[in-house]
């Protein structure tokens, strides 16, 4: 990502409110997020991380105010895998509907090396285990050339040293100049600044205005 | 590693969907064979007599063709919703009405496609004419795939609710009534000797209008059920 | 009894004894249908009504009575699976499906190539015809729905009720068929009277029923043991026999 | 807090499964809305001359009964597979081939009986002599619990599939054929004036037969599904 | 759990070997579980956890060897949550399918406030949070009177004060009597004792027969 002005943001939000099921999220949230930040959204179970995330990536569209600016392509993981059980992890990588990129057979093979599932290149997705198929998923960070990644709980079902390999991932990423918000309920043992969004310790108890100002610095 | 065109990625999503119904060979014979059933089903219920049959033919012929295509339709963004797959779609720098179209374009060529190439064989277990048989395909193959467009604006909409099911049907059945119609009119025609190209005309008028506007609709209905 | 029943639930032996079983038998099957191939086109008088195209019937006979004996076969074999969970019963009941809708398949081409002639249509909505025709359906529900298993012992499982609950079901099916056909008005294109056959025509085709019985049976072993092979292939029989020093 | 019996169990399955279909009111009204539509659609099909309507009118409503719950039966199982919860069934200490009936009798309240009772208002629709009405809905109420049985079967196997999709169809449409015939030969018979009662007698039995067989058939399916 | 004699074990599994998709993921498993005991499975991502707890569970009945007998009820709770998305929390509880008590609107509503779902037990299921799905399911412990639990990642989506309920509350189970068999990447920190059962670091590295001897100690 050279050549990028190094303090243009790579996605803006600006206020955004979010309420759902009668209770207020979030209120006034505003996030800059520029190249080299490394965002941890942390909160209770419903506290909102979820929907930040798909509001931030343009998944959402109705019922929040305030508004969202990407400057930068971005990639979203989410709770769900978007692995198809039918395909071995060779072809869901070669023919992501993403339509990130074309990859050639080394590169893929690469990165699910990467990601621990050498040996598992063709078989299908359905018959790997809970972490294995999350990790195929997780190979798409390693082809990926988006800029900003905004990951739901990338850690769900990984192994120990899987953790600690994402983790690393996810720093060199930053370091080149990459931008990452993601959310999870492990601390992140990263050799870089994190940055926290608290989104408070659950629905009842909603971060007003100026609640950010710390996170924000 | 720049991101692929618009055209290749929609024949890598092609590529995609036809392999995914070719990994079960039963996704790709079961329409077939229900088509088949019901056309067996129809003699068992309404009676054997082949002039009887014969002269229903054309109708029973294409309200099969209809409810197979009905059936399947359900399915075309369904795995993909729930697997996560459609928000990355929905993500994706490539348009979206151009994408969807090789969905559809995947579910014809395996339903619509081949239903109207076996046809003749189930014409002939109805008894119709010889003579009608090349109508009837044509008829079936530029009618399936309006009816796999207007399926798919139906997919599209009722992808994300908890249990779609079959709101879909009530959705696009009367939106493929006229399909319907011109259909079994123009084979219904053929078997009677007079000429069908008119109706087969209408047909093909109803499928550029489809294309035309079918994909815009799926692709609106996409981003609200994802949103859902 | 048992010591038998016993050792049939044992691969190696399976294979080991029908190799010895189809060594004879292959043999004298492609035999007996050549002879009754013979017989039959050959040295038998032409129909008076139908001429030389009744001749399909040394084939459309024997295919239609054993597709239907076939379906019990499996169905048979699908229950001792069940009751007993005897692997080799799952075997023989996934073997036997395929030839069982191949034998259907053939009855219907041929009586639909026969229907040309005589009727002068391929197809009728006839009692016997259609009730064939809904037995091919049950074999192919027993072949797709084995195929769409991954798990190949959990399919021959399912496949196994499957076949039984189709079992109490052909009676029925016969039945109602039987029944909607009488209910009906009657077709206007009938059977040529079935029972007016002549003996010099009865005696090639009870050769030909007992040929194809043996041809199933042909088909059913050679079928189990691919499946066999394929099933036990991280074995240690299957590794030796491949290495080439097992015997058969 | 011991566990409940299985007959309370059962009831507490049924009335749960018929609050989620309640729960989304467009489930329940779905399979009318489909047997209106397919029942509008045949005069579209077949031509409308009203005589020739009502002599097919049997067999039509039949048949369309008999889609209709090939439509829905897929459902039976499958969202409880989805989630998780027949995994719990399974492991409940409660009999199986019991509480799988539960979901049957819910199956069946939900579209079944739904159908039996609204099958009047089609059926005028069509021409059907009013004599025929009673016989009509006596025998779609014994017909359709025999669907429902035979359909849950069908849906059992098919459940753990990652496509199942159509493959339902192939399986259990064979095994509708009986229901069907003797169904529309009741309907036919009172609309010409015939006693139709041996063919209700007939669906009677039938509707015995697969009470008793069909839940272990269904119990052996879930649990070789749950499996595979 | 009173009157149980404390020898007699609860679940016994003789001798299990497990080979899925040409890899043997393990042989020779034995294992006694006894009142009073708390067992890890650990492994990294695809060593075979989840099958052995499904096989544990009587719900996988085919490819393996071995025996399971189970002595006593069981509590599994699998990757999937049971959780029906129309049904409200309330309902879920009440009319689980998987038939194991009565419960009253009370003991429900303690078992709800129990995971923190206090104010949520009356809106269908589908609007909650991915955590808040996973905790209606772990209500299920606070009202169950099996002895045995089987529990495959249990602490999956949920946040950090949940993790910590959910670990004391496994200790008070195992501390009347029960005993619990459970997955997890994340180390538990409980105040009893935790029996490791070690299924490698991965399908390539299989543990062979004694290999269990220190574990099974
Ligand atoms: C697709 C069309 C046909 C099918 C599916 C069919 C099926 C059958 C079946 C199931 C049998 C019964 C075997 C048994 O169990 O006894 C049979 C027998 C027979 N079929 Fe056909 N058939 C067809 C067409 C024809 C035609 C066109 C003819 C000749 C005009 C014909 C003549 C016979 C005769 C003579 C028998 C022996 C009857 C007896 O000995 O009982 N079939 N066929
Ligand atoms: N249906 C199947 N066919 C073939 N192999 C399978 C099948 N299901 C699972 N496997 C294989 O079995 C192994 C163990 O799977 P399992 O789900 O038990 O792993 P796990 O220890 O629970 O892993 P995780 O931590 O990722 O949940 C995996 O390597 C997987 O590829
Ligand atoms: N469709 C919906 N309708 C109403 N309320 C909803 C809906 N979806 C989510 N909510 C509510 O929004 C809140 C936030 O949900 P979200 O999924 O963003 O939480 P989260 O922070 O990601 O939690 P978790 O850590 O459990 O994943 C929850 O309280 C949930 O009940
Ligand atoms: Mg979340
Ligand atoms: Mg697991």
């Amino acid at each position: 990502m050279p050549g990028r002005a190094s303090g243009a943001p790579l996605l803006v939000a600006q206020s955004l409110c979010l309420v759902r099921g009668g209770r207020e999220l979030f209120r006034n949230l505003s996030l800059q997020l520029q190249a080299g930040q490394l965002w941890q959204v942390e909160g209770a179970n419903g506290a909102g991380k979820t929907s930040l995330l798909r509001i931030l990536a343009g998944l959402a569209r109705y019922g929040f105010e305030g508004q969202v600016f990407r400057h930068a392509p971005l990639l979203y993981l989410g709770h769900q895998s978007a692995v198809k059980a039918l395909l071995t992890p060779r072809e869901n990588l070669a023919w992501h509907v993403s339509g990130e990129g074309r990859y050639d057979d080394a590169q893929i093979e690469t990165a699910l090396a990467g990601v621990g599932l050498c040996g598992y290149e063709d078989v299908p997705s359905h018959t790997l285990s809970a972490g294995q198929h999350r990790r195929v998923n997780l190979a798409r960070l390693l082809l990926s050339n988006s800029p900003v990644w905004l990951l739901d709980e990338p850690f769900t079902a990984i192994d120990k040293s899987g953790v600690a390999e994402l983790q690393s991932l996810l720093a060199t990423h930053v370091g080149k100049g990459g931008a990452v918000v993601m959310t999870s309920h492990q601390a992140l043992q990263v050799n870089c600044d994190v940055l926290f969004l608290n989104l408070g310790d659950g629905p009842g108890d909603r971060p007003g205005d100026g609640a950010y100002a710390g996170a924000l610095a | 590693m720049s991101a692929p065109g618009t055209a290749q990625f929609c024949g890598m999503l092609l590529r995609r969907q036809v392999l995914l119904a070719v990994r079960r060979p039963i996704e790709i014979g079961n329409p077939l064979l229900f088509f088949a059933m019901v056309v067996a089903l129809f003699p068992l219920g309404l009676g054997p007599a082949p002039d009887k049959l014969a002269q229903f033919a054309p109708g029973v012929l294409w309200i099969t063709a209809l409810l197979s295509n009905l059936l399947t339709s359900d399915g075309v963004f369904r795995s993909d919703f729930d697997d996560g797959s459609l928000e990355q779609l929905v993500l994706a720098p490539q348009p979206l009405f151009l994408s969807v179209l090789a969905y559809i374009g995947a579910h014809w060529l395996t339903t619509g496609l081949l239903l109207a190439v076996l046809s003749p064989v189930f014409a002939l277990m109805l008894n119709l004419p010889l003579a009608a048989l090349g109508t009837l395909v044509v008829s079936l193959l530029l009618g399936t795939a309006v009816l796999s467009l207007i399926g798919g604006i139906g997919a599209a909409l009722t992808v994300g609710l908890k249990r779609g099911g079959m709101l879909i049907s009530l959705l696009i059945l009367p939106l493929y009534i006229p399909v319907l119609i011109f259909g079994s009119a123009a084979v219904q025609a053929a078997s009677s000797g007079v000429p069908a190209g008119p109706y087969l005309a209408l047909l093909g008028a109803l499928l550029c209008l489809a294309i035309a506007l079918a994909p815009l609709a799926m692709a609106a209905g996409l981003r609200i059920s994802i949103d859902a | 009894m048992w010591p038998i029943f016993h050792k049939l639930g044992s691969p190696p032996w399976l294979y080991a004894i029908s190799g010895s079983i189809l060594r004879w038998l292959l043999p004298l099957t492609l035999l007996a249908l050549g002879i009754g191939m013979v017989w039959g086109l050959l040295f038998t008088a032409p129909d008076f009504r139908q001429g030389n195209s009744y001749r399909i019937i040394y084939i459309h006979v024997p295919a239609a009575v054993v597709a239907l004996a076939g379906y019990y076969v499996m169905a048979l074999a699908g229950a001792i699976s069940l009751i007993w969970r005897m692997k080799m019963a799952d075997v023989a009941m996934r073997a036997a499906a395929p030839v069982g809708a191949a034998l259907t398949f053939i009855a219907l081409f041929t009586g639909a190539v026969w229907g040309k002639p005589t009727w002068g249509t391929w197809w009728v909505w006839d009692a016997r015809i259609t009730s064939m025709l809904i037995l091919l359906f049950l074999y192919l529900g027993v072949v797709a729905l084995y195929e769409a298993y991954d798990n190949k012992e959990a399919a021959g499982k399912a496949c196994a009720v499957l076949s039984l609950v189709g079992m109490v079901n052909i009676p029925i099916i016969y039945k109602s068929v039987d029944w909607w056909y009488s209910l009906h008005q009657p077709a206007s294109i009938k059977f040529t009277g079935d029972s007016t056959i002549h003996a010099s025509m009865l005696y090639p085709l009870l050769w030909m029923i007992v040929a194809f019985y043996a041809l199933f049976t042909c088909c059913l072993l050679l079928n189990m043991r691919t499946q066999l092979l394929q099933r036990e292939a991280r074995t240690q029989w299957v590794k030796k026999l491949a290495a080439g020093t097992g015997n058969n």
